[in-house]
Parts: C-alpha cells; structure tokens; sequence
C-alpha cells in the first residue's frame, strides 16, 4: 500500500524526522489560507501515488498569494499519470544548498532491509540506477541491531564530508530505520534529504509504502490508503478469497494458482489474444468463491469470454467440475466460456462438463486458449 | 539419491492440529513419509492419527530426533514457527504458510543463518522426492520417479509442468517449490547446485516468474557452475508493471524484474526457454537425449 | 525511578498487557465513586513505592459502598515502611484461578535481560528466591531477537500446561519484553500474573523500576515520579553534579569517588562513628560545588561534624586545597571539619591548610575518621 | 609482561576532540602510550598534537593497524561507540563514558562477543601497565613497576590503595578500574585469570563494592582456579540497603549485595580481607613474602 506525500510527512514527524513547514489542502481558498500562515514564497505540489510530479507540472514555485492560489487551480484536478489531483501539499520554500537521495526497501537479493544512498538527489532514483549503478551505496542492514548510528555515519561519508551533516543525516536515517520496522514498510525514500543554506538536513520529499502482508499489525493506516478504482476491486476480490488484477484485454480468465494464473494469460497472448484480468481462485471447489470471480470478469465490460484453467492437485478435478456447474446453474452468463480441467482426475472431470452448453471443454491449455480466441472473433 | 529429502527425512509438523496441518498430514503419512511427530501448543499428551503431539518443537526434536519441519501456522505466528524449529536443531524448514510480513521473515534470516538451518517457502507448496518422501501439499499422483530436478516459484504451474512431464514418461528426482514470496529461502542457485551434484539428477527444470532478478542471477551462475541441462520457463511475459500478479514476489518495477529480461539472461546464459509448458516435456527430452 | 503500580498499569494498557478495570483515586468519595463506576466487589489498594503493602493492612478486599469507604479512609494517610499513602487504587475484584510470577530484570551475570518465572505467584518472590531458588525460572533474552514468542511459551511451559493459557502468558511476555525494552526499564514485575475463572490471563498487580540513566531519552516519565524528601535531596544534588544519599549518622562526608566515599563511610563506622551521607563530589576543584556539597552536609540537622576525604589523581590537591580554602572562606561553618588530601601534591596541599582555623588536616583516611569523631564528642 | 595492554598498544580515542578526550590524550602519549589515531566524525584530515584524526574507526584501524581503542563520547552516543570499534576489528576497548543506558550495553554485547572484543568498562577509569602504557584516565605518578595486579570497582579507591602500595614500595603489574556500572565488560573471573598467567604478577588484590555477586563468584572462582595470593577489600560495609552510592551498580537489593555476604565469601575461600585500605599494604607485603 502506497501513501501520499503528506501522510508519510506526517508519519516522518512522528519520529521526529525534520520536515518543512507544510499544510495539506484541498481547494484553492486553503492553498491562500495555508500560504498565509507559512509565509510566502511556497511550493505547492500535487499529491498523487506516483512518480514524475514534477515533470507534469505538479509542482509549482510560488511568490506571491495569487501566484500560489493560480498554482493550486492549475494543479487540483489535473490528471498525473491517468491519477487526479485531489490534494495539493503547500511546503514552506526551502534555501537548498545540496541535495541528496536516501532511501530503504526490502531486499530479495540480502534477505534485509537495503539502505541506499546517493549523492544524486531529487532526481528519479530508477534513472541514476540504471545508468550509474555505481553512484548509489548499498549496505545492508542486519535486522538483529537495526541501522546503528556509526554504520549510517560510515555510509553517509561516502556522499557528505561535512561533520555536522553527517550527524544530522545519520540521526535521520537511524530513525527511518526506526519507522521502516515500526511501520513495517516495503519502502521508504527521502528523494531529496537536502541541506539547506543554514546547514540543516531536512527531508524535502517523502515516498512510502506499507507492506500489505503486515497491515494488519496498523489498523490505522487504513484510512491513508487513496485507492483507484481499480485497486478497489483488487482488495474487494481479496476480501473474497480471490487475487485480481485488472488488465486492458477481452478474456477473462479464472486460473488456480498464481504462477498458472500468469501462465494462461501468458498462452493467451502467445495464441494472439488478450488476457482482461490476472485471476486466481486459490485451491478450492467452492461453488461461491466461482460465483464471485465470474462476477468479477462480468463486470468488466471489455470481457467477451471466458478461460477457465483449472490444475486438480489435492482438489480433485470432478469435484471443481462440479463447483463449476453449480456455480453457472446459478449465474447468466452471456458470454462464450472455455473450460480446462487438468491434473487429479481430470478426464472423470471433463466426461461430468459434457452436454453443458454453456461451458466449452479443452483438453491443454493451450488448446482452451484457441478456443477462446476463435469463439470470440 | 535425490535431494534434500528422503527416505530417512523425519518431519515435525507445525500447527498439526490446524485444518491444514492435519489433513496434509495424513497425505504426507500415505505417501511415506516418516512423519515422527506434531507441535501444538498446550496439546502435549495427545496424538493426531497416532502421530505424538507436543508443545514445542524442542522437546519434539529431543524425543523423536527429528531433522526436518513443516509449518502450517497462521502467517502472523509463522516466523517465529520458523524460528522455533531453527533454535531446536531442525535442519530443514518448509515454511507453507502464506502472507507473512516480509520483515518478520527478515528478522528471522539471521537465527537461520546462525543455527546453519535451510529454509524452503515461505509460501510455497513444499517439496518431493517422488517414491520417496512428500513434505509439502503437493499432490503426490501427478509425480514419477525419475531423473529430472525441478525448482519453482509457484505451486499450480509446478503440477502442470510435472503433469506433462510424467505423461510423456518423464520422471523426478526432486520437485521443489520455492515460493512466491520476494524473501525466501533456499533460491535458485544453492538448489541449483544441490541438483548438480546429485546422482539422480539428470537435467533441470527452472520455473521463474516476474520479480527480482533471481533469474538473472540464476542464468549467470548456470553458465559458470552448472554442467547438466536445464531447460526454464517464465511465468508473467504479458503482466504489466507496478502490479502485483497473485504471488507477494511477482511484481514489476519501474521496468525491472519482467520476463523479456530473464528469458534474455537465460537464452544469453545457453538455458533453453519453453515458450509455453507444453514445450518443456519435449526441450526436457531433448536435453536428456544428449 | 519506581512508579507506583496504577502508572505502571496506565504503561501496561498503552502495551496491551490485560489489567483489571481499575481508578486511581486520592479521596474517599473518589473511591465510592469510582466503587460504583466499577461495580462492587472491589478491591482498595494503597500507592506506595514499596513492598509488603498486603502485610500492611494496605490492600482490602470490600464487598459494600460502605466498606470501600472504611477501606479508603483507612488505607489513605496511613503509613507503610515510613512512606504515606496518598493514593489508592480502586480495583475490578478477580475471581482468581491461579497465580503465577512474572518479572524482568537487568542481569549482572547474564548481561541480559533476565526472564523470571514461577509458579509461587502472589507471594514475595524475594523470599522465594532466598529459600526455593530452583523455584525460579530464569531465562537471558538475546538482545538482538527480543524475547520471541516460542521462547516465552518454552519458558511457560515449565510453571504452566494449559495451552491456552501458555498462549495468552506468552503474549502478555512478549508484550512486557517490549514495554522494558522501549521504556528503558530496569525491572518489570507482574506479580501475581493470574488465571481468573473464565481462563483470562489478567496482570493483576504492577511494579515498574526506570533505568535513571535512560530518563533522558523519556520525559514523558518525569510526571510519574513521587520522589520521597531524601530522593528530592538526591535528585537536587544530581543537578548540582554531585551524588548524595541522606543516611542517619552524625559525620557529613564529602569525597571524590564513589568507591572512595563508601570507604570513607565505612572507616567512619570502622572508628566507632556514624556517617551522615554518602556524597561523592566527582573529579573537580570547582570551589562553587564544594560550597553545594557544604550546603548538603550543613543542612542536615544531625550533622555535628563533616570530614572531607580528597584523593588527587589528575587534580592535584594543592589546587583542591585552594578551592577548598575559597570555598570556606565564604561560607559560615560552624561545625568541626576535618580534612584530608592524599595523592598528587598532598603535601603541598596540606601546607595551604596550615593555620586555617576552620580545617583540621589530617594524612590519612583512619586519622581524619579519628579526629572527626573524637571533635563531634 | 602485563595484562591487555603493554608497549605494543596502538591506540585509538574516540571522541578526541572533546574536552575529555583532548586532555587525557595529551596524558597518555607523556606517558609513552602509542596513540596513533583519533576519531570525530567530519573532522578527518585534522590532527588534535600531531595524532591524525579520522572520520570513522574503520578507518582509522585501516591506516594505522589500531589494536585498541578508548571512548570519551557522550554516555547517550557511547555504546554506539563501542560497537563501532569491534566491528572494526579493535580487539580491547575501554570505555570512559559514565551514565550510559543499561539497555544500549546490553544491546552491544552480542557484538562484541561475536568479533571477540574485550571491554573494559564502561563507567571506568580505565588501565595501567606501569611503565609501559596508560589508557584511561589514571593519575600516572601514583603508580609504580612491580608484581602486583589490581582489579577495582572504582577509581580513587584505586588509586588511594596504589598510593599506599606504592608507598610501601610495592609496585604493580597491571591496574585495572573494571567500573561501577551494573553490567561491565571484563570483570573478576577473566582479568583473574589474566594475572594468573601472567609471569609478572606475583599477587593480586580485588577492591570489590556492594551489590551484585560478582565478589562471591570471584572468590569461588579463586578457590578453584587462582594459586596466587589474592587479597580483597569491599567498600560499603555501611552502606544502607535500598540506596544507589553513587556507582549504578552500587545498590543492596533486598538484603542482597551487601558488604557482609561478599567477606565472608572471601574469607570462606581462604582470601584475606583488609578492613580498611590501610591495611592492603601489610597483607600484601605478606603475601608476596610467602
């Protein structure tokens, strides 16, 4: 789960990592109010889960009330990335002197939170990655002692050489550290940390994002969450058992298990189709859990059919044909339906799917594939 | 031979008396595989289908001399289960549960390391070593005896590449989920190596998904260590990025981690890639003509 | 720091430990109130920073309106091992089942965290570990896991069978762990640790040391401190660098080093007198904190005499004389001092002192101990 | 010979700059002690008398081959401290800084155990190896070459009962303040058996204090293992119970701690005990003659 600019501001001040002077606003009159109260000049910045604010004039510089009122018009309701601006951030216009990119994220390769730092601030961290890997310190973090104050000192001297901004900038890191484990985040980036012209370190941008696994250790981040419409179906379907993604595409399929889920929309495409959804039911003949996900490839409007491919493991494939029919006894569905019933007792499977009119049997993938593809020309 | 299980393997299973733990147990008991005891909490002095129950896995370990452990705890309880099993002396974990946060498997990394304990999952369906022992939920008929080693990321996609393996009669020495979590434990390359040294083993079968760059890394240390065929699959190659597909580990990334890159890294590293799983029986076949 | 039992209580509900419905109050017709609020049977507590409240007659189980009144007007005012009860706790009565001890502490042998358990819950675990120490469960936490929860289950098992309550104790563990943990305790103790009749596992009492060196990083703790006059003095002194404790004796000490200062006290006692404090003034001749230490000494009413006790190591005690000598000469004594300067540059200390009428030398610690005694007769 | 330190000691002070860590450096390199670097962060590139001073101790021990190291930092900053020096591969730190949190030490521990680290302190006056080297804070003109080795709890106890050694002739081996802190580095049993080893030393003496039981171990341990005359002293034998003296570790808890209970043990050990720190000199001027 990802959370907006000046909510992780706000969970940054909670552990007492400096932030500006900043005021969340959602019209116009606010941006004028808050601008008021913190003392121009300001910049106002768009709140949207997404990089490249800056790029798509999300970000504006203002010195005067009206400049900031202009600014805000401009920018509430503008559309970043398909995403609307809904909130603007109104920051206290920081004295930059230099800019830096810190950050945390769970790493597969060390099995630890990564610390990663650069000298190469306020730019997309992803760019400098790939063209100058070598720009970005990496050090792993042992989650037995946490990110001790000498080992942020000993990485920050490979980008800072000033004493008093090492320390200001290791007291920061320890506690990201702090709130990365406390919050159990996925991600954490200050991109810019920057010293201001007084010599203070302060983090200017902030990006986070909670692992879902763990949200249900901090139950009040819920009301942070900003979610599309599309992720609200993503987290209706996981309410029912279900994992669903929607995509751009004409078939809708219904797959157990992830990694077949990705196949058969793999084999799809493969065949010249497009797969409309990620789905997977998980491993149970539960006539109900069939119900739903049919709903959920119905409701798409772009579906024009059905690939069902269904793997019998512990789940013997008659007992899903069965779920199958009783599931579809009870739905209307308007749409050609392709059924591959696989693995444990598949063929007695396939012999119960028979003379059902709706539901077309495949023996292979692959097959069922082309069928799909073929019956929804 | 085969790898990591066997005939001598004897498994504790974590969370016996749950749903899950019980039945999979008996499936496990069916199979063969010596299943010496079950953890639960408080329920020391019972016994779930004749198999002894205790209320931690230490005294487990000291009264049947167990060496390896399956968790079937609920993902908020199943680290420190891990854990539990680690700090007894258990050998190898095989961690089913799904959903855990990826910091308490990270906390835990270090006790594994320390007590040199080998974990596989979590989130993962276990593995087998066909005729010999079953220690996961795998279902036990689609598998063979046989020759081909097999290392996955996910469950499902796993039966359908054995299931067509063994309908063109080719057999397993060890089939092994990974899990599709982004930390977990044993990974491609120390599996990897295992294989090649294994007697049994004959050619390799690599089932990789979106996510990371495991497979990269992987397709490198192929090239390096590896001298028996292995033949991969990816799993993804139409998933957009900044989506997670199911699976905690399956997500792309500001463009990295996506299957035009693996498949590149394998193809450049001389690992043939089947296009969709009915190709690997045959590039499986070919391999083990050579 | 101790806190009283109803703030430790407020710690353990900001923790999740399970507590009893319970309000602390300071007056009778609080007490009535809060009887009622409560529903009757209640059991009154008195606040107190020590032990041995029950013993006391601290601690009354009552069963009417009346009867919590009587309690309060009798437990509030009262005096237990000197100190006045000024609150009590008014406290949900538990059908209790069993009663187990729970507590951590800062281990010197470990150097650890020490988990202690038994089965003797409700009783003084002092005596306990005096008379039946195999009695006592004892595990070091590693630091750097935390106390994990099979670890506390392990742990459990031995004083307890039942699973569920080994489930709900080794939560309650974890829990503490992590209170002592982020508080900076030094010890934490539930005693009794009950099992009530539904099978709930309650914390029913509370006893909570801080580690004063931690304070620091707790302000928030300074308001739970109920500091007796003698810690006040403490606590007074502490700002003014030094370190004092008020004893009973006649002779005021004053000396450099801890280590020293209670040999000074000891040779005191040795000689046949009674020392009247402990007081270190650390490794300075700053004359202005001699004066304060003076002003400690002289204060105490029962003070007929003081011996100053100064080893010079890098301070040399010919410029601890003068500090002395300045110190002196503003202030009105008008008891016998003794001093005596051993180390760096005693001699030379010693010869300043000469024909200072107000300070008795002397050369070593037994001769100033001597003299002071045989002065105050 | 000595203990832990001796002419080979390249030292490190951490916190250098400060006005502790300036001074007392400027004592120990009269003294002859080798230092050769100092720490404070961001002032790399700058010497405090000519002793370069370096950002971080990996570093340091990276250019100049440091083997030891001693902190003067503040106590909130000084465990961090500690921790940084073994994980840079100091052998022997000796921590100055009084008023650290228990819990920071604790944390550290585990540190130093797994690279081996031996500390001294923390809360310390530090060591002494007469003639030799001097880290710590010690006032050198007390101390005299000679065969005795002292173990102290505290400082001018220490150096009131070298005084009266010295001033009796008997010189020291090694002088060690172990510090008053509840929870120490390197205590009794280790430095016990240091000097028991230790050619140099013919007799030891051991200033112990209330609170704890670390003296009623010392004196079990040295009638196991120790075959030198040991000669003790416990300061707070007036002490009342329930009290802090000064020293955090100082403190009679529940009757246990006390002065009492820790001569008798020694004194059941067959180790003599002097009343007061006058009489150190005569039993150890006795014990060396035997």
């Amino acid at each position: 789960m990802n959370i907006h600019e000046y909510s992780a501001k706000e969970l940054f001040a909670k552990f007492k990592i400096p932030i500006q002077n900043e005021i969340v606003c959602s019209t116009p009159e606010e941006v004028a109010a808050a601008a008021d109260k913190i003392g121009l000049p300001v910049v106002v910045k768009a709140q949207v889960l997404t990089g490249g604010r800056g790029k798509a004039g999300g970000v504006k510089f203002t010195k005067t009330k009206n400049e900031a009122i202009e600014a805000a018009n401009n920018i509430l309701g503008m559309k970043i990335k398909n995403l609307i601006v809904k909130k603007v951030l109104v920051c206290e216009a920081a004295a930059i002197a230099k800019e830096y990119y810190v950050g945390m994220v769970n790493d597969r390769n060390t099995k630890s939170v990564l610390l990663m730092l650069s000298a190469e601030g306020g730019v997309e961290i992803e760019e400098v990655a790939k063209t100058y890997p070598e720009k970005i310190i990496k050090i792993s973090v042992n989650p037995q002692t946490g990110l001790l104050p000498f080992q942020a000192r000993e990485a920050l001297f490979n980008i800072m050489t000033d004493g008093n901004e090492v320390r200001q900038a290791a007291d920061i890191l320890v506690k990201l550290y702090s709130l990365y484990v406390h919050s159990d985040c996925s991600l954490a980036e200050i991109n810019p940390l920057v010293v201001d012209k007084s010599g203070k370190v302060i983090a200017l941008d902030a990006k986070i994002n909670f692992d879902d696994n763990a949200l249900y250790r901090h139950k009040a981040f819920e009301e942070l969450a900003d979610y599309t419409e599309d992720e609200k179906l993503e987290i209706d379907a996981k309410e029912k058992g279900l994992a669903y993604v929607k995509l751009d595409g004409e078939i809708g399929c219904m797959v157990n298990g992830a990694g077949l889920a990705m196949t058969t929309m793999d084999v799809i495409n493969l065949y010249g189709g497009t797969p409309a959804n990620f789905l997977d039911i998980g491993g149970s003949s539960n006539p109900q859990k069939v119900i739903h996900a049919m709903e959920f490839l119905l409701n798409d409007k772009n579906v024009k059919g059905v690939m069902i491919n269904i793997f019998g493991g512990i789940t013997r494939c008659d007992d899903v044909a069965r779920g199958l029919i009783e599931a579809f006894s009870k739905m209307n569905v308007n749409v050609p339906v392709v059924i591959r019933l696989s693995g444990t007792n598949a063929a007695e499977g396939r012999e119960l799917l028979k003379g059902n009119d709706k539901l077309m049997p495949a023996e292979t993938m692959s097959e069922a594939a082309q069928k799909i593809i073929a019956a929804i020309k | 031979m085969s790898i990591l299980i066997n005939k001598n393997t004897k498994l504790i299973v974590q969370g016996i008396t749950g749903r899950d733990g019980s039945f999979h147990t008996g499936k496990m008991n069916e199979y063969g595989t010596q299943v010496v005891a079950g953890i639960s909490p408080g329920k020391e002095g019972t016994n779930v289908n004749g198999i002894p129950v205790y209320n931690t896995v230490a005294k487990a370990v000291k009264e049947t001399g167990a060496n390896t452990s399956i968790v079937f705890v609920p993902a908020q309880f199943a680290a420190d289960a891990v854990a539990e099993a680690s700090e007894a002396g258990i050998e190898l974990v095989i961690c089913i549960s799904e959903g855990i946060p990826t910091l308490d498997i990270i906390k835990i990394i270090p006790i594994l390391e320390k007590n040199g304990t080998k974990m596989i999952g979590p989130n993962c369906p276990g593995l087998i070593s066909p005729g010999k022992s079953m220690v996961g939920i795998l279902p036990v008929n689609i598998f063979k005896e046989g020759h081909v080693g097999l290392i996955s990321r996910s469950g499902t996609l796993t039966y359908e590449m054995v299931d067509q393996l063994t309908a063109k009669g080719i057999g397993q020495s060890t089939c092994i989920g990974i899990g599709g979590d982004p930390i977990i434990g044993l990974h491609y390359k120390e599996l990897l190596t295992m294989f090649e040294n294994d007697d049994e083993t004959k050619a390799i079968v690599l089932c990789g998904e979106i996510g990371g760059d495991a497979e990269e890394q992987a397709a490198a240390f192929i090239k390096e260590n590896i001298t028996k065929p292995v033949v991969a699959f990816i799993a993804g190659q139409s998933a957009p990025p900044g989506k997670r597909m199911g699976h905690a580990g399956a997500l792309i990334i500001s463009g990295s981690g996506t299957a035009a890159e693996k498949i590149k890294a394998f193809e450049a590293a001389g690992v043939k890639v089947a296009k969709e799983p009915s190709e690997m029986p045959v590039l499986i076949a070919e391999a083990l003509k050579q």
